[in-house]
């Protein structure tokens, strides 16, 4: 006997609950199992790329803080790089070293909140989340000391950074050093042993290895499913390659290693943090010679840095003007979504919250 | 540290038949347009490119022609390339669509047809990505609304 | 020391100029309402302190701006949803959409009819008050069906379907754990269960009885980590999504005396109900205290729980209930049986025989179930990247 | 054993809740005092407190005192209440050039009133739309004589969208309380000043500055 039944169209989102901004997915269900799946975007399209033709170089920055607004230090880094490559300024030692804790700080919050939101889609009701966001608000806290806002940023200038470092901004940073792998146990025997968060993530949306190269995916994703790929080892930028630290990947690509990784993520950008610490010595922040208006010679510049969601890259092409003539935005978290479908077709609906959910997108960047 | 290939071993490498359709001009290697799918293809499988991963496309709009760029990175050799395409014209430009070479160009071929008018043939959703249907222009032109 | 008998007495008394029928249904009706209106009351008393201490778990503050720690804010929402404005959707099925609500709080209310929450405080005792309150809850799975499929909402659809599969399931495992208990008691009356806990409540004679009996009802009332139906972050509220207003607000009174009326429930079947410790018996504290602190504790550990455990899938949560649950629940039957039948009167045997096979079924099935998930693979980097090239 | 990570988990959430008194919000703009809060900030024991304050003791009880905290700032915060000092500015819009947004509107007047080096120039509009501000800060970096700095607040709303665009009148008005936002020299007084008198630390920012032990306390667990 065969019941009679029908597959359902639903709309995820755009106001879903765990959508994670304006996201809608189109899913197809044969009872609680997807058959198929699109997503749509666009919810939130400002056309930063648009804007960016009819800014000046500094002005952009502004623009970048917008982009991923969960790590605006990681675009603030990728889009001040491409302009320093367009225009060939040259950044003094001490504002690479403060732009590299800045952004590994930057990751920390990022995977923070990734974490907390993927255990919100998990059903926690909350709790990892908000131990996950007690942390990040120490980064936050910290921000604001260096330049006076906490989430978008526009901290760092092609040349450099705005202004050096207050001496508070260091005392802090200790304590936080001194606090912070403290928490990440904690979190970690929270949830990583937790035997439903097992059951609800492992063997769940599995990537090959071919899978995610092929589709482009970068960041943790790519690494968790075991590609030792990572742009601060592979093409070092700033002075990571004076830094010693680990790449963590995953072993099997599913649901619970993409967490896994960003667990580990946190512990190694502390390890960066303390080095860069060390190893920071007094000097000016900002190369003088940049003035505030840029005029970039002619050329082309792409610069693509370890975003905490993935590759983040900024393409610029100059005609000689004050402003670029194309801007365009490599965002990490847009080309992620690529395999959404393949991770979640066959599987339930909760196991499509917890594929979406340890994407980690931010929908700034998605939609630009 | 990820090197850049140097575009005149590139283009020895190449099959004979695809090497009188690329040029290297200003430092960047020119690819007709109409063959970017079997270069990219044999960038892919040939043992001495292996670029298998598509970092991104962008498109440029130099008004007398679009210039479609690619840049590709090879994970296991660590290099870079960046392949350059004229199109030529305002309206109808289209080229082929690389999505069965690389499954990461399927989002960002969208979102240049969406946003700079480029048809990609051959992909199989080509549809409005960011903005919605029926949208008039492409907002991304230099003549967009002027 | 005054318990529901008495005041029924007095009522009888007061009324006894009347026929004598109508002096009872009278009678009656006011104790209902009174027990109803406290219900109510203690419902949304509840909501405030769910809240608190679920914001205390997670290190905030929760509701606190109205009344002393807040404690008037069930006012205030009450006050919001009644104002509100009521939406019914154009295509909704109104008498069903109506109607639902309207079941899920009198079949909640109506449990607490023959529940002792003290010595001779109950509103009626009949000799088979278990069946009664096993039956009555079943009427739940009902009217969430009902709500969920009159909305006309695709997420509510969805919610009702997985409330039918998910309470029905869960009503085998807790109707069987029960039977334990009746074995030992001998009776389906609520007050003989409590009375046969004089000396030993039952969660310690029958653990394994007590723990499937505690997770079933925790499905029962789809409560974290089996919160399958309502699941926010999947299907936004399940078949609550189309509900504003009242009729909103009666579903979530009857979701939030759900776990009142389970923690009653737990301790009338197991922790012995109105009975006082044993160490504690000299103290002079009324029965109905010592039911509600237990009652207490037990809805602190529920919050506990919910406060911690993400959600488990539809298909695990049925897998347990049938895998797990149920051979949890004929084991203790079995087992209750054939200590009635060998060593009926030892109950220091029969103490460590439940214990020991307790602890050693949920060795088994935490090691059967887990070995193979908790091992972690050797991660192997793949041959497709190199980045020291 | 299988299980046994679900009762960790329990360990942590009953950790947070009994050791730890630490709340991660902060009450704004005040919280209901209880008489713990209120005994404290007498600096005397709580039962106490209540025998000899009984009225104040039964309002608490009630929620009906209130105490407002106040929130750590940082003198970089950068926020409303632009701080503009007239007699430095010479109408030269860099800032307004410099906006993203294109929110400063500058009128000048040839009449020869300013003292400030560069040009005469008497300024009769200054206005900045807070309205569409993104609080970048890109308008004091581009000031080249020091006129213009960013504020400390944050609590403007208006109930017209007119009201937020502040005008001369009041920019000449208001308070001063600037942003050491790139304004490094209000915050290392041994450089050269060009103000005539210096700014203590605790008058640059909203709030005074928390200090090292307070930031122990607030984030490191016992």
């Amino acid at each position: 006997m065969s019941l009679n039944s029908e597959l359902v169209t639903i709309n995820f989102g755009p106001q879903h609950p765990s959508m994670h901004g304006v996201f809608r997915l189109r899913v197809t269900l044969d009872g609680e199992t997807i058959v198929d799946l699109e997503p749509v975007f666009g919810y939130l399209h400002r056309g930063t790329e648009k804007l960016a033709e009819e800014r000046t170089y500094v002005q952009i920055v502004t623009l970048t803080d917008r982009l991923d607004y969960v790590a605006s230090m990681s675009n603030n880094l990728a889009y001040v790089s491409a302009v320093e490559k367009l225009c060939n300024i040259e950044v003094p030692k001490r504002a690479s070293y403060i732009r590299v804790i800045v952004a590994e700080l930057q990751r920390i919050a990022s995977h923070l909140m990734a974490t907390g939101f993927l255990l919100n889609d998990l059903g926690a009701f909350g709790t990892p989340l908000m131990y996950c966001f007690r942390e990040r608000e120490k980064i936050l806290d910290l921000f604001e000391i260096l330049c006076g806002a906490r989430i978008t940023l526009s901290y760092m200038r092609p040349g450099g950074i705005f202004q050096d470092t207050p001496q508070e901004f260091w005392d802090d940073l200790e304590l936080f050093l001194e606090s912070m792998p403290n928490q990440i146990d904690e979190l970690e025997s929270l949830i990583t042993g937790n035997e439903i968060v097992l059951s609800r993530t492992r063997d769940v949306g599995i990537l090959t290895p071919e899978q995610v190269i092929d589709a482009s995916l970068s960041g943790p994703m790519l690494r968790a499913s075991s590609v030792k790929w990572d742009l601060r080892k592979a093409n070092p930028y700033e002075i990571y390659d004076e830094i010693d630290f680990d790449v963590p990947i995953g072993a099997t690509g599913d649901t619970f290693d993409r967490y896994l990784i960003r667990i580990k993520e946190m512990r190694e950008s502390l390890k960066i943090i303390t080095q860069c610490i060390n190893l920071i010595k007094p000097g000016p922040v900002r190369n003088e010679d940049v003035p505030l208006i840029i005029r970039a010679p002619e050329g082309e510049a792409y610069v693509g840095i370890e975003g905490p969601k993935g590759e983040l890259g900024f393409y610029l092409v100059s005609d000689g003007g004050i402003s670029p003539y194309r801007c365009k935005i490599r965002a990490p978290s847009f080309i992620n979504l690529t395999l959404l479908k393949e991770m979640t077709a066959g599987g339930k609906i909760g196991d499509l919250i917890v594929n979406f959910g340890s994407i980690d997108i931010v929908l700034g960047e998605v939609d630009r | 540290m990820t090197k850049s290939l140097n575009l005149n071993t590139v283009v020895q490498n190449l099959p004979d038949t695809l090497k009188q359709e690329v040029n290297t001009e200003n430092g960047s290697l020119y690819v007709n347009s109409k063959y970017i799918f079997e270069i990219c293809r044999e960038l892919k499988n040939n043992n001495k490119f292996q670029f298998n991963y598509l970092k991104s496309i962008s498109a440029v709009d130099y008004v007398e022609f679009f210039e479609v760029v690619y840049h590709l990175d090879s994970l296991i050799t660590n290099t870079s390339l960046v392949l350059k395409s004229k199109l030529y014209g305002r309206d109808g430009n289209s080229i082929n669509s690389v999505i069965s070479v690389w499954k990461g160009a399927d989002l960002q071929e969208r979102e240049i047809w969406d946003l700079m008018g480029i048809f990609f043939e051959g992909h199989p959703n080509m549809k409005r990505i960011l903005l919605w249907e029926g949208f008039k222009g492409h907002p991304l032109r230099k003549d967009f609304l002027k | 020391m005054i318990s529901f008998n008495t005041l029924n007495l007095f009522l009888v008394d007061l009324l006894s100029f009347l026929p004598d029928k109508l002096v009872f249904t009278i009678s009656g009706l006011i104790m209902s309402v009174a027990i109803c209106t406290f219900l109510i009351g203690l419902g949304s008393v509840y909501t405030w302190f769910e809240r608190r201490v679920i914001a205390r778990f997670q290190n905030r503050s929760g509701p606190n701006r109205w009344g002393p720690f807040g404690i008037l804010q069930p006012i205030a929402d009450a006050v919001k949803l009644l104002i509100k404005e009521d939406i019914i959707p154009a295509t909704a099925d109104k008498m069903v959409f109506i109607a639902a609500p309207i079941i899920f709080l009198c079949t909640t209310l109506l449990v607490y009819a023959f529940l002792p929450l003290g010595i001779d405080s109950q509103l009626g005792n009949i000799n088979v008050a278990l069946l009664f309150v096993l039956g009555i809850t079943s009427v739940n799975a009902l009217s969430v069906f009902m709500a969920g499929w009159a909305s006309r909402n695709k997420y509510a659809t969805l919610g009702a379907i997985r409330a039918v599969a998910m309470l029905i399931s869960y009503e085998v495992p807790m109707a069987i754990s029960l039977m334990g208990i009746v074995m030992v008691s001998q009776s389906l009356s609520l007050v003989g269960i409590v009375n046969a806990q004089s000396n030993i409540p039952f969660i310690i004679l029958q653990p394994l009885g007590a723990i499937t009996f505690m997770i079933a009802a925790i499905a029962e009332m789809s409560r974290a980590p089996f919160d399958m139906i309502e699941s926010e972050s999947e299907l936004i509220g399940g078949y609550i999504t189309e509900y504003a207003g009242m009729k909103f607000a009666v579903f979530q009174l009857s979701e939030f005396l759900a776990p009142i009326f389970t923690a009653s429930l737990f301790t009338v079947l197991f922790l012995g109900g109105s009975n006082p410790l044993k160490f504690l018996e000299f103290l002079p504290i009324p029965g109905i205290l010592w039911f509600a602190s237990k009652s207490f504790v037990i809805t602190a550990i529920l919050l506990w729980f919910r406060s911690t455990w993400p959600r488990l899938r539809i298909d695990q949560i049925m897998g347990f209930a049938w895998k797990v649950l149920m051979p949890a629940a004929i084991l203790n039957t079995l087992l209750v049986g054939l200590e009635l039948v060998f060593i009926r009167d030892n109950y220091i045997l029969q103490i460590i025989i439940n214990m020991l096979i307790f602890v050693v079924f949920i060795y088994l099935i935490a090691n059967i179930l887990g070995q193979k998930r908790l091992k972690l693979k050797e991660p192997v980097p793949s041959e497709l990247a190199n980045m020291d090239a | 054993m299988y299980g046994l990570g679900l009762i960790k988990g329990l360990g942590i959430t009953l950790k947070n809740i009994l050791f730890l008194q630490r709340r991660n919000t902060t009450q704004y703009p005040d919280r209901k005092a209880s008489i713990i809060d209120l005994a404290k900030l007498d600096n005397k024991n709580f039962i106490s407190y209540a025998f000899t304050n009984p009225m104040k003791t039964l309002k608490s009880m009630m929620g009906m005192i209130v105490i407002s905290d106040k929130v750590d700032q940082h003198p970089r915060f950068r926020g409303e209440e632009f701080s503009w000092y007239e007699e430095r500015c010479t109408g030269c819009a860099s800032c307004a050039k410099f906006c993203p947004l294109g929110i400063i509107k500058i009128v000048t007047d040839q009449t020869g009133k300013n003292y400030a080096e560069g040009q005469n120039y008497d300024i009769e509009t200054f206005d900045i739309d807070i309205g569409r501000c993104m609080f970048c800060g890109l308008c004091v970096e581009a000031c080249p004589y020091d006129a213009l700095h960013m504020g400390s607040g944050f609590e403007e709303g208006q109930y017209k969208r007119n009201d937020l665009v502040i005008d001369v009148e009041r920019l000449k008005k208001a308070e001063k309380k600037p942003s050491t936002w790139f304004r490094p020299q209000l915050e290392q007084k041994d450089d050269y000043s060009p103000f005539d008198e210096e700014i203590a630390w605790d008058k640059v920012g909203r709030h005074q500055k928390p200090s090292k032990k307070d930031l122990k306390n607030k984030w490191i667990r016992k």
